[in-house]
């Protein structure tokens, strides 16, 4: 249904992708800047921007599509998932992007996150991480940590947060990323390679929230803490963590999971997969075990917070599926139906006449 | 054709019942398609438990299948049944209060044992012990026939051969009232193709049925009911839901939209559900969805691409999609919501009717979120009335919420099947330029700018290049769309969204009163359109003048309503709810309509509103 | 006190706006605190965008605080400022057309640079280019005199001095109109006992303010406005969100269940979650829910226990929680819903308000489905109706909905704390015994048997020996609670389920109409009270007679409500919706209600209130 | 808040928990085995029956309540985690069951499900799968095969199925674990130890809808199949399957996860954890890995299904905690509030008196 009337093409540029509204952020909000690295990003796919849309919950995070020259929907508060579903089930011409908070998406939006990602529906959900509701002032969400104080947990909360990855990752999901806010390559090239992606790709994006949640990411932001903590996935390597010389590679345990060690301590000669043998990170393992592993990684305590993709496997896609059958019925009824076709469905198989 | 007396009937009403288990929902359906073809008028009302197979032999086990038809036109399922089948004690017992002294009772004697007797109270049996003196009593032993009838059959144990014993009832049945049994021969052949015993024993058990009625002396004479009037045309027999999926099939095939179902299943809307995912060849997709609000979801998302976006649900479905109905209207996108009626508050009955959900599809949201109301009257109605609401839909860019009830859902009727190129035109337009200038003069496009005639915002899609838009559940700046929280611009946007409600084009209420001397207009919407014309014939039959209407549109209504109101003496009004309407119209109208109420899971008695409006002429007239 | 002359006013509206972080809701929050001491009568109207804090300087971004005080009783938070503090452009230039012509203005200049004049449009400095001459404008250097003050605290940045400058504003205000600043000095000890140079800083720009005032040549003369005369008692500043929970907790206390709090946050309910999570001292629990649904879920659950089961939301919530609800209503449990309502329809205006939830209130949800429904009236009035609440909740052993608003949640207003003795007693007695007999005569409990008078079932709890039982939303047999699906008995449920919400003891109505002989009556419900009071006053004032009623309960309605309403010519009845209430009372009583609708998301202006009943009054006379 | 009328104690039976109303599902109904189970287990918990209740969402499986003589309600959809979660939080003296179906759990109730699951709500959650949605007479579910043909997919189902029991550990779940109905005695293991466990205890129950999904286990039930196939996990011992002389036991991959291999063909001497190592079952490891790699050994074509308990960790539980906040708040003022103490909270910090 994509319309073409023939407007001239020419590379669209970061600007093509800003709409006229004022980005109503408070000042310092790390939504700022994964707005400006999607701008940017969005002039490299290639795709014209009508063919683009964007559909929001509710939340700080979810005032994006505005900001955004493509199409948008600003919706309603943990729906996206479901709005998405529908739109890009019927328009298989459209990028459907889900953008969406910690609140929005894992509280009251967590059963249409998790339907989608089974399901596999052809979006890419950027999940605005800030361990907190920021546009209802302040209280926690399912990702804030135990004991953090809010508004509404004055005493600190009790809750055992989600591990949105591990939580992705049990709900059969396809594509798995994480990422900082403030690591723009690193969101550019999940942003690419979820582009690629058929099926859902989750992004969780750690994004600082000045006001209610200062400093939610500052172990692994600040420069002297961030090597010792912050983990690099990268297909086909090693995964390690750590300065040079005091570098820590990830090794398998005894008893499942995975867990690091000191690079000296590590035995090389270990035979792939045996306990103390280097893990080999691999997103496009069928199983998805290690990827959970991987996942447990990171506690509240950010002693080792894994960034990159975590899963990226092949699996056929709802909405494909889905069109596929209508189409399939469509070839085998020999085309799409006319007056004829319906006069005949109309009447069934039992009718009678009165002259 | 039998060859004992044939009598010749104006009218027959038939009770199907038996355990849930014992095919009643089939035989009835079969029963009813033979004498649809055999060109009587009908009306059919099945009822059967919210438990999918209760313990077999138990009173909330029962499951029956009840079936009008005339030689004349018919309004209702029938008050009260001329013939019971009853196949086992259980279901003699739960229909026994709704059975007229003389009517007709055949009985599965085969059934009356001891043990099923004590299962539901009885101490002696009622078929030997006098008890049942005041009816006809026809103990047959269809089991046991039924069994010896396919004594040959060696490939079937004796459970399976049991098992068509509805058959052999349809058979009887059928010589009874002069049925053909071919027709179901040849539904049977297709359905068990694959089972050739199956098939060889139930058809063996059809044709014993009919052979036992010509046979036995049981029965002396036969009946015949003579075909209806009906105007020329195809007819065929559809149960509401089926016709409000046809419908919206139709309606999408007229405007050339894709048919996008969200949905989540929910008795008794769930075959809306099951009718739709079967008809991917004419382009529908279907979606189950993991709720209701996602089912919804999905539809409004459907829609924002272009497509017909409709879902389908019962009322604690309603109930759940409200905030996304509510966003639905903020975004001005046509959405159809269909709302087929169930036993309330809460989980309720979920398979009986009612019509306890019109103020909740008025008002169950936050805010002046208004939408527009439909409501079919009679099971075949259900198909124009899909039409109807995807006119108002695409054409105000609106939901629009169609009331439809258990009983139009599953009761069926002929329906006189239209010529497609009769079909209302429902072309939709697509908004491809821009339709305003910025300040500086150049093209943009403004989402919330408005037809000056239906107040519609501009359709514009996705993959639309140059009308890059975003639309939102904040209250939007007028024309623009953008965000805004200024107070004037709100209270703007707020009377536009309900003037544009208020301004769908609606067909004027027509009153039926054909002596034009009537003091009392009774008034009806949605199912109980039958009930009330059967009631307000019986009580003309007897001479009185009475007027009647019936609602079709509850938002907006229809501009000639106020007038017809005040143009009678008394107004009555039905309802299976506490007088929902009732309280509209009188706001609105500061007439004091009179409800009559009844909400208890079946559709009003023919009878009893008669009685009623005697009542009314009489206060009025005294 | 101040040496300069000083002037005594009888009222006075003040207005603080700025930035979102210019901290503007805490300066009115203070010099409200410190007038209310004085013995003012007050009323506050705080207002702030949904966003949390838009970029800097922008219109959007403006949030302000306006405060009503007087030497006698004060209805409103005003109509229009006598004074504005614009702390920058965007703060004038978002306010001044509510200012009338002759008010002050204190704006200041610091920011009034080239680059936040272009942010919000201003072409040319307004301080300076005559277009605000007939204001009294006082531009003051408000920023860079607060940095000078504090020129000697090394321990903070430019920024962090600059910050304080709210407390400057504040000091400047405090000794214009004559309030002490003492006050606000302890509270600024506690809230920064953890940073004594923050503390410093603050408590320095406040004297700076004050002594500025008292300084400078820009000030002629103070303000007094003396105590206003109020009954004797302890009175505090409570907002409608404080005295809703503060009465929850009175309730809990007074009935002796244990209250629990189900919820999910949503403006402008929230504070209701934030304050009652602080308060587990006096054994509250407040459950954080993942949402709406599961909030009241929780909450019912709780209840279910024996507990006082509250769950509050604002409009889009209640829309989620309708499914939930009606399970409550068949379960007949108590349960208090709060619905602080905000401007619709779907996210709509969140932090502004509106009465528009009144029909979701008592429709929206499927079936017939009745619960009670109160509104507050005034801020402290919230307290009153959480203990009314939650003696109708426990009393008729049924859900209650509250319809507050974002005006009440976040205005303020003195209020009279009650003795904890003089609160309604409460108390709740579950049952623990067998409370019916089996036919073969042994003990046993129908949970669905009725008390004679309240028609409310048993509450007996989980773990009371002998009493277990099984309760759901299908619809149940009447005493026993067993699923039944027969339709009397379902026809009976839905008529008791009614008649027991319609048999709630509310009292009267009381109508204030002191010449006795007004032709109108002014009619209104919830936080209209004020602006519909004040506009009588000021036509009485005026020598007009008009009457005045306040409808505290929505459902069940008083029972002389009809005789009032007919008792008049003209019932005249402002809403802040499209007219909902005026839809109930035209049906139930098939009076001419006329109803007076704005939907702006702001509070009716006396003035606009005021020729609203002229025009009525000189229809009627006419 | 249990109530002590001073009844006589005696030991309870089967017949003590059978309340007196009339069992409603169809014949043959996996249901009645289940509730058979669960009355008979009931008796030995030495619980009186008035601090047992049981709380039900919608589904055929959620009429349970009404067939158990202790207090019950039979909810909404979806809801009853959520309404469980705040009758266990305000209530610690009893014991709460969820009943639910894979409709009930899985699709509508999917939010609450998880939720309670992380925040490890002391209830026990026996949701009963069937693979379909039973009440509504057969349309497919959550946990429906790709494929299966249903009266919502004539042309068979497109979703990929959830996992309940890898979904659960992506939830955080301190304890989980699978049974068939008809194995009554391992029922009423897990039953027992679910009742020991502090937190939320997830039981997913296969049960066989003979109306609508008739033999949907009848690969792991039938006699000849089922040896090759069930799984049963038992701790601190190898996983093993099959019949003797057929045996397979389940050792560790070289690439995280685990699989089956010929006993002949296991390495015993590989070290611990090594690829080809065998994995000793140990429900109580803090790292969920393991449990998560054996909760993916099952698919649709039941190759291999773990039954048993699958993973049982002790974690602080949510309304303990929230229970423990109040009580110290209680605590740390003295005591339970009296008229003085709410008359200050009325007064609060800033009040003038009006003579
Ligand atoms: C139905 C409904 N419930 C509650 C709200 C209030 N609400 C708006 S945003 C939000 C949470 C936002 O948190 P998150 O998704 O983390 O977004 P953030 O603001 O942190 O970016 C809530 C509770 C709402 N708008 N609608
Ligand atoms: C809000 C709502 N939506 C839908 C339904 C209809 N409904 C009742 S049970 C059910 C699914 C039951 O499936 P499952 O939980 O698997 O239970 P089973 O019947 O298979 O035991 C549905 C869709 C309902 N009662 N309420
Ligand atoms: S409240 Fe937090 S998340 Fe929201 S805009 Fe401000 S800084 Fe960003
Ligand atoms: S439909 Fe299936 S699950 Fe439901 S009672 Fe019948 S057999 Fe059991
Ligand atoms: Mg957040
Ligand atoms: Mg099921």
């Amino acid at each position: 249904m994509s319309i073409d009337l023939g407007l001239p093409q020419r590379p669209l540029t970061k600007k093509d992708f800003t709409s006229d509204q004022e980005v109503r952020w408070c000042p310092g909000c790390g939504d700022y800047v994964i707005l400006a690295a999607v701008q940017a990003f969005l002039p490299e796919l290639g795709v014209p921007r009508e063919q683009v849309v964007f559909v929001s919950g509710i939340g700080c995070s979810s005032r994006f599509p505005y900001y955004v020259e493509t199409y948008g929907m600003h919706s309603i508060h943990g729906r996206a998932p479901a709005i998405a579903t529908g739109l890009a089930t019927s328009r298989p011409d459209l990028q459907v992007y889900v953008v969406t908070g910690d609140g929005d998406a894992l509280s009251i939006g967590g059963n249409h996150l998790i339907h989608a990602i089974r399901r596999n529906v052809n979006l890419t959900i950027l999940l605005f991480n800030n361990q907190i509701y920021g546009l209802t002032k302040g209280q926690y969400s399912p990702t804030s940590r135990v004991g953090q104080v809010t508004k509404s947990t004055p005493l600190g909360s009790v809750d055992t947060p989600f591990n949105p990855l591990s939580l992705a990752l049990g709900a059969e999901a396809t594509f798995v990323a994480r990422v900082m806010e403030s690591d723009r390559p690193l969101l550019m090239d999940v942003l690419r390679a979820a582009h690629e992606h058929q099926g859902t790709a989750l992004i969780e994006i750690y994004q600082n929230c000045p006001i209610f949640n200062d400093g939610a990411f500052d172990l692994i932001k600040d420069r002297s803490q961030q090597q010792a903590r912050l983990v690099r996935l990268q297909a086909g390597e090693e995964v390690v963590v750590g300065a040079e010389g005091e570098r820590k590679v990830l090794v398998r345990k005894a008893h499942g999971g995975v867990e690091f060690v000191d690079e000296a301590a590590v035995d090389r000669s270990a035979a792939p997969g045996a306990p103390g043998s280097v893990v080999v990170h691999d997103p496009t393992n069928p199983d998805p075990s290690d990827a959970f592993a991987i996942s447990r990684l990171d506690g509240p305590e950010m002693a080792h917070v894994p960034v990159g993709i975590f899963r990226r496997v092949s699996r056929p896609t709802y909405d494909d599926q889905v069109r596929e059958q209508v189409a399939s019925a469509l070839h085998a009824a020999g085309g799409a139906s006319g007056d004829a076709e319906l006069d005949q469905l109309l009447r069934g198989p039992d009718t009678w006449t009165v002259p | 054709m039998s060859s004992k007396p044939v009598q010749t009937l104006r009218r027959v009403v038939i009770r199907f019942a038996g355990d849930s288990g014992d095919g009643m929902q089939l035989t009835g359906d079969r029963f009813t398609s033979d004498t649809a073809r055999l060109g009587n008028d009908l009306s059919t009302l099945p009822n059967f438990p919210a438990e999918i197979r209760a313990p077999q032999g138990t009173l909330p086990g029962v499951s029956s299948f009840q079936l009008h038809f005339a030689d004349h036109d018919v309004l209702t399922p029938g008050d009260a049944p001329d013939v019971l089948v009853a196949m086992n004690p259980a279901a003699l017992r739960a229909n026994l209060a709704d059975l007229p002294r003389g009517a007709t009772i055949i009985a599965n004697s085969d059934e009356f044992t001891t043990r099923n007797l004590a299962k539901v109270g009885y101490q002696t049996n009622p078929l030997e012990d006098g008890s049942l003196d005041s009816w006809q009593v026809h103990p047959v032993a269809l089991t046991s026939i039924t069994v010896e009838a396919l004594a040959t059959t060696s490939a079937l144990t004796r459970k399976e051969k049991e098992r068509a014993k509805n058959m052999f009832a349809l058979g009887l049945l059928s010589w009874m009232y002069s049925r053909p049994i071919e027709p179901t021969e040849a539904f049977l052949a297709g359905k068990f193709t694959s089972k050739p015993e199956v098939l060889a024993a139930n058809v063996a058990a059809l044709r014993a049925g009919w052979n036992f009625g010509e046979t036995t002396e049981e029965f002396a004479s036969t009946y015949a009911v003579s075909p209806a009037p009906m105007a020329a045309g195809t007819y065929r027999n559809v149960t509401g839901n089926t016709a409000l999926a046809l419908g919206l099939v139709a309606a999408a095939h007229r405007s050339g939209l894709p048919l996008v179902l969200g949905s989540y299943p929910i008795t008794p809307a769930s075959d809306i559900l099951h009718t739709l995912s079967g008809l991917k060849r004419f382009g529908v997709t279907t979606l189950q969805a993991e709720d209701e609000i996602a089912a919804v979801g999905m539809a409004l998302g459907a829609s924002f691409g272009g497509a017909l976006g409709v879902t389908s649900t019962s009322g604690p479905g309603l109930a759940l999609k409200a905030e996304t109905i509510g966003l639905a209207v903020s975004l001005e996108l046509p959405l159809v919501v269909i709302d087929v009626q169930r036993g309330g508050p809460s989980t309720g009955l979920p398979t009986k009717t009612e019509q306890a959900d019109l103020l909740q599809a008025l008002h169950g949201r936050n805010g002046e979120s208004p939408v527009a109301v439909i409501a079919p009257q009679t099971p075949a109605d259900c198909f124009d009335a899909a039409l109807d609401a995807v006119r108002i839909a695409t054409t105000y860019r609106t939901p629009v919420l169609v009331l439809s009830d258990g009983y139009l859902a599953n009761g069926s009727e002929p329906w006189s099947v239209p010529a497609i190129a009769d079909l209302p035109e429902l072309t939709v337009e697509f908004t491809t330029e821009p339709n305003a200038v910025t300040p500086d003069g150049s093209p943009t496009f403004h989402p919330y700018a408005r037809d000056p005639l239906t107040l519609a915002r501009p359709w514009a899609l996705p993959g639309t290049p140059g009308l890059e838009h975003r639309i939102g559940g904040i209250e939007k700046a007028d024309l623009t769309g953008d965000i805004s929280y200024d107070p004037a611009n709100h209270d703007r946007m707020v009377r536009l969204r309900q003037a544009k409600i208020d301004g769908i084009t609606v067909p004027d209420i027509v009153v039926d009163d054909p002596s034009g001397s009537a003091k009392v207009l009774l008034l009806g919407w949605g199912s109980t359109y039958g009930p009330i014309a059967a009631a307000v014939r019986a009580v003309r039959a007897a001479g009185h003048h009475v007027a009647r209407a019936h609602l079709r549109h509850l938002a907006p209504l229809p501009a000639n309503l106020g007038g017809v109101l005040t143009a009678y003496e008394r107004v009555v009004l039905p309802e299976m709810n506490l007088g929902q309407l009732a309280l509209l119209l009188r706001a609105r109208y500061l007439v004091d309509v009179r409800s009559h109420t009844a909400v208890r899971g079946v559709p009003f008695a023919t009878t009893e509103l008669g009685e009623v409006i005697l009542t009314h002429l009489s206060e009025v007239s005294a």
